[in-house]
């Protein structure tokens, strides 16, 4: 086991992202995707922190980390919000059923 | 590394110990560290002995004063005439039964459930002064630590409703939900009024505020704080899914509730937690309210000057005033926060349960804008007093001179201490 | 040593939970597994000194899972345990994409030299972390105040030890104690985020408006049918 | 102690403004009273009856301020009178002989006089401003007021007339006193007659407002003012010739009255603009401002001692200012074209020939008839009309020798053309209604030939007995149920006394009749008298214009016949009708009192003649002094007689004139009498014998034909051939252009359809295709378009790491 450095944190980081959008890309349960949106912001935020330890910026990643969760939770209560209201029209919560768009 | 890792003194001892025994060096890696783990499970040890022997009191306590309540004796068999043991009874009962899993369930999420709630409960004990400086972790966010992870136990809660695969269960759990998710705001509003007038986050300062006559406590600063404190205990009473907001349970409509389908030692954790909840939210009020581990009448201070210079010589760094002293704060606040809960079993067996459209009421249409309302008031309280009187309190030192004496005081207590220990 | 050690319980903890959600097709495991995952997170956090967003972590990310578990229950609430399940093919294309992807960001994050680059950036009091740190920093449990005229190296163990929430609410008001551009200036502090925070603040209230207005009770047109034929 | 002019213009502007509050009232009335309430014409009576005792209390104050010294003899009264009489004997004496080659003398004479008598003479009137409208540069616009005795008799005069027809109407409208007033003139399609709420209270609104309409003219101090209570009267006039509005002829009759007068007033504008341009001044009189005095109209032409100061040649006029030098600016003598001046003269002129309805815009008068009796009473009888004189009148002064040649001319034809049409008219009121031209044609020529006592003599008179004939004709129309035709009525006498006999003191007033060898007779006998002495004195000055002395004598005498003609048909002989006379009816007393009072004031009020008081007021106010024998010195070669004294020309012939005019007037009652009681003639044998000239007379000498020919026919034509210039230049124009237009746009929509529409369209078809090839991407999978972005982001990675070296 090596000194624990800036590199493991953004692997974490890396691995969460990657969780999140394979999650994002997968599932068809819309709480789904929402869950994958979470896991991409905290892997991000994890990258944030790490730099702001082990780099000489200083507090600017932990702040910056403060806003992406905040801006998460506004984002998570704006998207349960369409959710309801998808559930709504289509009676399910499958997202692939939500191709009105479609050419 | 920091305050998680907070038993410094035992560590440092033990470092010390075993260094000066196996002629290892101090600043050994390997050393550090097994003085650490050494230090870490000691202290485990010792909060979970105190904590979890609390609810066992906590249930005893409960049954006894029902019994009082409704004119009969509760326990008597088990211990004696007052059935002190009776708890143990039922736990040793408890652990001997069948860990039943129901078909329908999802056997995971259902054996997870109680573990969560309460590693929730449990941690909250970890950023929560017993006296003053001791404390396991002595985090700067405390009092936000100690919302955050009592929030937790609410996740067990509706998680071994859902796995259940009962529709008891699952009422239960989305009741729960409903109930946390709206209850946090004011009970959080209702705590940041004190933390706004002590200006930190640290239980550590703001326990040593409050030192002195108990005209120092923050439940006396002003009278929005005075309202506040009852606030608080309503809205605690509420996120420990006490009666009469016990609607995770409500055995008349949902059978029990979340956990209708449990049974045994899983079901019994579940008490546990809820009981030691209890008492951290009734420790919390008494350190934001109450004045934490300080009597009010001084005897504290008497105790420590009684003591001072005593026992120095012992090992090295200990001071026995400071010690005593310590030792009867923590009589002090365990006694505040057991008759808070002791006022939390009475509501309970005098008061019936309110509908769950009723507890949604109360909470948003009268407790947020009651809290919003305190909040902003005792914001503008200095402001008013400072136009009117030109000082921010009405009589006594303002509250900054109080934490800058006791600033300057500990630091020079620490660093005299860190320089003896060196 | 032991920071290492619970640096890989956490680390395991968290993408194990990532992937424990990926994998799951049930709404309320998944939920599970994404609390592990992100309460391993703010273990994380503290680990990495930062404990008010440790701390704000397990706070609102609980708070919005609980949220996101009531509504999972919620809308696929037609059966017990009803899934909506992934077809395979899907679920190997998504895997060998997010194979690939993590390729590539674990190849990028290993060809970068961070040492150098952070030699670029404005110097900041740092100190080295030790031990010795740990211990003096601890050992002065006092209330730390920020705005105090503390030498640079109390500051750098304020950091180190993780008590960031006076510094991280000053920088809010848009004060940066822990940056001086200029030597003993009283003037010279960095800027903050006050403008930001204002920004965000109402961003929250425009936020909060919004989703009630989106989820506000609406009669769906099945029971308006209903209620029709009666 | 104020000054006798300001208490005379507080009297008259009492006068003046009362009926105009009463208009405002009785407009308003409906707003806080009813229709059948009568309290409107007691408002306007009281309105107007108010305004007669305060011109009166004027007139006597004026009278007694001056000690009555205008009635007194001529040669009694101040310096310039006693002047004028001397100054008249040496024109008598240059008068005997040869007229022509005296005239230069006499001209020289008066300049002589001219600048012996520079000294100001006695004021004779007052003038002052009430509020200045507007500054224009050097143009003022004000309202002024200007008062001599002139103004102070036609204000007693038009308020007492108008006092009295207000009496009268309050009976005559009283069938208008109803919610459902109908109308049976008016003929509906189906079979019905009209109806509509009773109009009681507006008549006399109206009423009131033309009574304020013309104090305005008479109390006005420049000529803008008197332009603007000119057009007021016009409009007041045309509100009651179209009070049955719903009549088409009284519509009709309206609009002719209304537009003849704009053709008037067409001239009268062009003479206010020369004027304007040439004198900087609308004012009558001097106008004292602090220590400047600036000199008015008057003063500018005529001096102080009312002669044209002409330069050698004849061709300019020098303009004197207010001390009665001649007036300079920047060293250069005023001057103002003879011509100009002769111009200026026929232009307000030209306003009166409208008003007064004198050759040739006299068509309209008749037709005016359409008004309900007390209007033509008033308006065009007594008071209206009667304006245009007055306007002539006032403007004496600026009228050069040529221009009052003119207007003699005009009155003459006037007279006779309207006499001879009376003559053959059967509906009693036009018989008075061209009676009435005839009578203006008489006063436009005593203006004409220097009567200018006489003319406005002939005013006073005539507005008192005409009005009552009209009220006598109104209360006959009354009586008999709205018949007007002379030849259904006959024997009336016996029912309607009253009416009968006021009538017949007016018939005998306008006959000019008289007891033969003495000089008593009603008024008509003395103002006759009066004009008929100056035409034959002008005459006999010049003997060119004899016929300005002829037609006046013969008409006279057809005056008086077509009077008794009217007075017979209607009151003498038998019943005509049966079912007229059977229902006809005196009228009451509110009707037949105004007729006493007329009558006793159409007898009486010229008592005296030329030495009586009225005539002595009426001249005290001449500012031409008519003493002298005055020859004209451009294009006209006229001697103007003198008037004032023993020993004028006038004087000389009036027992002449006087016998003469008389002599015809009763040849004129005599031939009546024998022609319809008598009927030793067969009027309808003359009728047949001459029915060519009878056709030509009933049809009012063809003027409308002519009119018809001259204007209306040209304008036709002119309008014929426009539109054929229209249809077969213009249009043909237009529409080739318009199809050129066609042509072109159609090969440009060609062009469009197949070009710029294929381009366009080719272009959208292809993007409508790229776009439908494309839309295949386009799934609508949200898990799609992530799984995109992450192999984009590999792609790019993938591409950065290959391309980029390390």
């Amino acid at each position: 086991m090596g000194e624990v450095g800036l590199n493991a944190y953004l692997m974490v980081g890396a691995v969460l992202f990657v969780c999140g959008v394979v999650c994002m890309a997968t599932k068809r349960n819309g709480i789904g995707v929402l869950m994958g949106v979470e896991l991409v912001l905290n892997g991000a935020n994890v990258n944030f922190v790490a730099f702001s330890r082990y780099t000489s910026l200083g507090l600017d990643g932990q702040t910056v980390a403060l806003f992406v969760i905040v801006l998460a939770a506004a984002e998570a209560a704006v998207a349960l919000a369409i959710a309801l209201n998808f559930y709504n029209n289509h009676l399910t919560i499958d997202v692939d059923r939500g191709n009105e768009l479609q050419g | 590394m920091h305050g998680l890792f907070a038993a410094l003194t035992l560590e440092d001892f033990i470092a010390r110990t075993i260094s000066s025994l196996t002629k290892i060096p101090a600043d050994s890696d390997t050393l550090l560290l097994t003085a650490f783990l050494a230090a870490a499970f000691t202290h485990a040890g010792l909060l979970l002995g105190l904590f979890g022997g609390l609810p066992v009191f906590y249930i005893w306590l409960e049954r006894k004063v029902a019994g009082r309540i409704q004119d009969r004796l509760g326990p008597t068999r088990v211990g004696g005439g007052f059935g002190w043991l009776q708890t143990i009874a039922d736990g040793i009962k408890l652990i001997q039964k069948e860990d039943l899993v129901p078909k329908e369930a999802d056997a995971l999420v259902f054996r997870m459930a109680p573990y969560l709630a309460t590693i929730a409960s449990f941690a909250a004990f970890m950023v929560l002064p017993i006296s003053d400086g001791w404390i396991a972790v002595a985090a700067e966010c405390g009092a936000f630590l100690i919302l955050a992870l009592m929030s937790l136990e609410v996740l067990g809660i509706i998680l071994a409703g859902y796995s259940s695969g009962s529709k008891w269960a699952l009422f239960g759990a989305m009741r729960e939900a409903a109930q946390m998710v709206s209850y946090e705001i004011p009970m959080a509003i209702c705590a940041l009024i004190p933390l706004m007038i002590a200006g930190s986050l640290n239980f550590q300062v703001i326990g040593r505020m409050q030192s002195g006559g108990f005209w120092n406590w923050f439940i006396l600063h002003d009278p929005f704080t005075f309202l506040a404190f009852f606030c608080y205990f309503t809205t605690a009473t509420a996120s420990v899914k006490r009666a009469p907001f016990d609607l995770a349970e409500a055995e008349s409509e949902l059978v029990a509730g979340f956990h209708t389908e449990y049974s045994g030692f899983r079901w019994s954790i579940f008490f546990l937690a809820e009981y030691s909840s209890m008492f951290a939210v009734s420790a919390v009020a008494a350190i934001l309210f109450l004045g934490g581990w300080h009597d009010g009448l001084g005897i504290d201070s008497v105790l420590d000057s009684m003591f001072r210079g005593t026992g120095t010589g012992i090992i090295e760094g200990f001071s026995l005033g400071s010690y005593v002293a310590n030792v009867f704060g923590a009589v002090v606040l365990i006694t505040k926060a057991c008759l808070l809960v002791f006022v939390q079993i009475w509501v309970r067996w005098t008061l019936p349960r309110l509908r769950i459209d009723q507890v949604m009421t109360t909470c948003l249409k009268y407790l947020v804008p009651i809290s919003c309302f305190l909040f902003l008031a005792a914001v503008l309280w200095p402001l008013t007093l400072v136009t009117m009187f030109s000082r921010p309190v009405i009589a006594g030192p303002a509250l900054g001179e109080r934490a800058l004496s006791h600033q300057t005081t500990t630091s020079i207590d620490a660093s005299e201490r860190l320089g003896a220990a060196r | 040593m032991i920071e290492q050690l619970l640096f890989y319980t956490f680390a395991i903890l968290t993408c194990g939970g990532a992937v424990a959600v990926v994998a799951t097709q049930n709404v309320v495991r998944m939920a599970f597994w994404l609390v592990v995952s992100l309460g391993s997170v703010a273990a994380l956090f503290f680990l990495l000194h930062a404990d008010f967003l440790g701390a704000a972590q397990l706070l609102i990310y609980v708070g919005g899972t609980v949220v996101l578990l009531v509504f999972g229950v919620m809308l696929t609430a037609s059966g017990p345990y009803t899934t909506i399940k992934t077809s395979p093919a899907e679920g190997i294309i998504g895997g060998a994409v997010g194979l690939m992807l993590l390729m590539v960001l674990v190849s990028s994050i290993g060809s970068v030299d961070w040492g150098a680059i952070s030699g670029r950036l404005p110097a900041s009091p740092e100190s080295p972390f030790t031990a010795d740190s740990i211990r003096e920093a601890h050992a002065e449990e006092s209330l730390v105040n920020a705005g105090s005229t503390k030498a640079k190296t109390d500051l750098a163990a304020v950091q180190q030890q993780g008590r960031t929430v006076r510094q991280l609410g000053l920088s809010f008001l848009g004060l940066r104690p822990d940056r001086n551009l200029k030597e003993g200036g009283a003037n010279g502090l960095a800027p903050g985020y006050f403008l930001p925070f204002e920004i965000v603040s109402v961003h929250l209230l425009v936020v909060l408006i919004g989703a009630a207005y989106l989820a506000r009770a609406k009669r769906r047109a099945v029971s308006e049918d209903r209620v029709s034929l009666d | 102690m104020p000054e006798t002019g300001d208490i005379l213009m507080f009297l008259l502007t009492v006068a003046w403004l009362l009926p105009l509050a009463g208009f405002v009232v009785e407009i308003y009335w409906l707003c806080f009273s009813h229709r059948l309430n009568k309290g409107a014409a007691y408002c306007a009576v009281a309105c107007i009856g108010i305004g007669f005792l305060c011109s009166l209390s004027a007139l006597l104050y004026w009278g007694n301020d001056t000690h009555w010294a205008a009635l007194s003899e001529p040669d009694h009264h101040g310096h310039a009178a006693s002047h004028d009489t001397g100054h008249g004997d040496a024109a008598h004496g240059a008068g005997g002989h040869d007229h022509d080659a005296h005239a230069g003398d006499a001209d020289q004479h008066s300049h002589d006089q001219a600048s012996e008598h520079a000294d100001a003479p006695a004021k004779k009137y007052y003038s002052g401003t009430y509020y200045e409208l507007a500054r224009f540069g050097g143009l003022r616009v004000s309202l002024d007021w200007y008062i001599d005795s002139l103004t102070l008799v036609m204000f007693t005069m038009v308020t007492f007339i108008a006092t009295c027809i207000h009496i009268f109407a309050i009976g005559y409208m009283h069938d208008e006193l109803t919610e459902e007033y109908e109308d049976h003139e008016v003929h509906l399609h189906n079979g019905g007659h009209f109806s509509r709420p009773g109009r009681f209270h507006r008549f006399f609104a109206y009423l009131s407002l033309f009574s304020f309409s013309m104090l305005g003219i008479v109390l006005s101090g420049n000529i803008f003012q008197v332009f603007i209570f000119w057009e007021l009267v016009g409009l007041s006039s045309y509100l009651l010739i179209g009070f049955y509005i719903e009549r088409k002829s009284a519509s009709t009759a309206a609009n002719k009255a209304f537009i003849m007068n704009r053709v008037g007033d067409f001239g009268f504008l062009i003479g206010m603009m020369i004027l304007w341009t040439s004198f900087g001044t609308f004012q009558f009189g001097d106008r004292t401002e602090g220590a400047h005095t600036e000199a008015g109209l008057f003063t500018m032409v005529r001096g102080h001692d009312g002669k044209l100061d002409v330069s050698e040649d004849g061709k300019q006029v020098y303009l004197q200012d207010a001390h009665g030098h001649r007036a300079e600016k920047n060293g250069q003598p005023l001057t103002i074209s003879y011509m100009l001046l002769v111009a200026a003269g026929l232009g307000v002129f030209a306003g009166s020939i409208g008003k007064s309805a004198q050759f040739p815009l006299q068509t309209w008068l008749p037709d005016a008839m359409e008004g309900p009796t007390p209007v033509s009473a008033l308006v065009h009888s007594a008071t209206m009309v009667a304006a245009g004189v007055y306007l002539a009148a006032r403007f004496y002064p600026v009228f050069t020798p040529e221009v009052l040649l003119g207007i003699a001319y005009i009155g003459c034809i006037t007279l006779f053309i309207a006499a001879t049409i009376a003559l053959v008219v059967t509906d009693i009121k036009r018989v008075l209604a061209y009676s009435t031209i005839s009578q203006l044609g008489y006063m436009m020529l005593a203006i004409g030939v220097a009567g200018w006592g006489a003319a406005l003599f002939h005013l006073v008179t005539h507005a008192f007995f005409k009005s009552l004939m009209f009220l006598c004709s109104g209360s006959v129309i009354a009586g008999c149920h709205h018949v007007q035709d002379m030849s259904r009525m006959g024997g009336l006498r016996h029912k309607m006394k009253i009416t009968a006999y006021t009538m017949l003191v007016g018939v005998i007033a306008i006959a000019g009749l008289a007891i033969p060898g003495t000089s008593i007779g009603l008024s008509g006998f003395y103002s006759k008298d009066a004009i008929v002495a100056s035409a034959l004195a002008y005459s006999e000055l010049n003997p060119g214009h004899i016929l300005l002395f002829i037609a006046p004598l013969v008409t006279a005498g057809i005056t008086s016949f077509y009077m008794f003609r009217l007075w017979f048909l209607t009151f003498a002989g038998t019943p005509r009708d049966a079912h007229v006379y059977e229902n006809c009816h005196e009228n009451p007393s509110v009707m037949t009192t105004p007729l006493l009072v007329l009558a006793v004031l159409a007898a009486g009020c010229a008592w005296g003649g030329e030495g009586g008081p009225l005539y002595r007021l009426i001249v005290d106010s001449e500012t031409v002094p008519a003493a002298a024998r005055v020859a004209s010195v451009g294009a006209a070669k006229v001697i103007l007689p003198s008037h004032q004294g023993h020993e004028s020309d006038v004087h000389h012939v009036h027992s002449t004139a006087g016998m003469l005019a008389l002599v015809s007037a009763i040849i004129g009652m005599t031939l009546a009498y024998l022609l319809y009681v008598k009927k030793t003639i067969d009027p309808n044998q003359i009728r047949q014998q001459f029915s060519g000239v009878y056709d030509f007379l009933v049809d009012k000498w063809r003027f409308d034909s002519l009119y018809d020919a001259m204007f209306v026919a040209p304008v036709h034509i002119i309008s014929a051939w426009c539109v054929s210039f229209d249809k077969g230049v213009l249009d043909p124009i237009l529409h080739s252009a318009a199809n050129l237009t066609v042509l072109t746009s159609k090969w440009d929509r060609a062009f469009d359809e197949t070009f710029v529409d294929g381009l366009v369209n080719l272009v959208g078809t292809v993007t409508y295709n790229v776009g439908n090839s494309l839309k295949v991407i386009q799934t609508g999978r949200l898990r799609q378009y992530v799984m995109w972005i992450a192999v984009g982001v590999i792609v790019l990675f993938g591409a950065l790491f290959t391309t980029i070296p390390k």
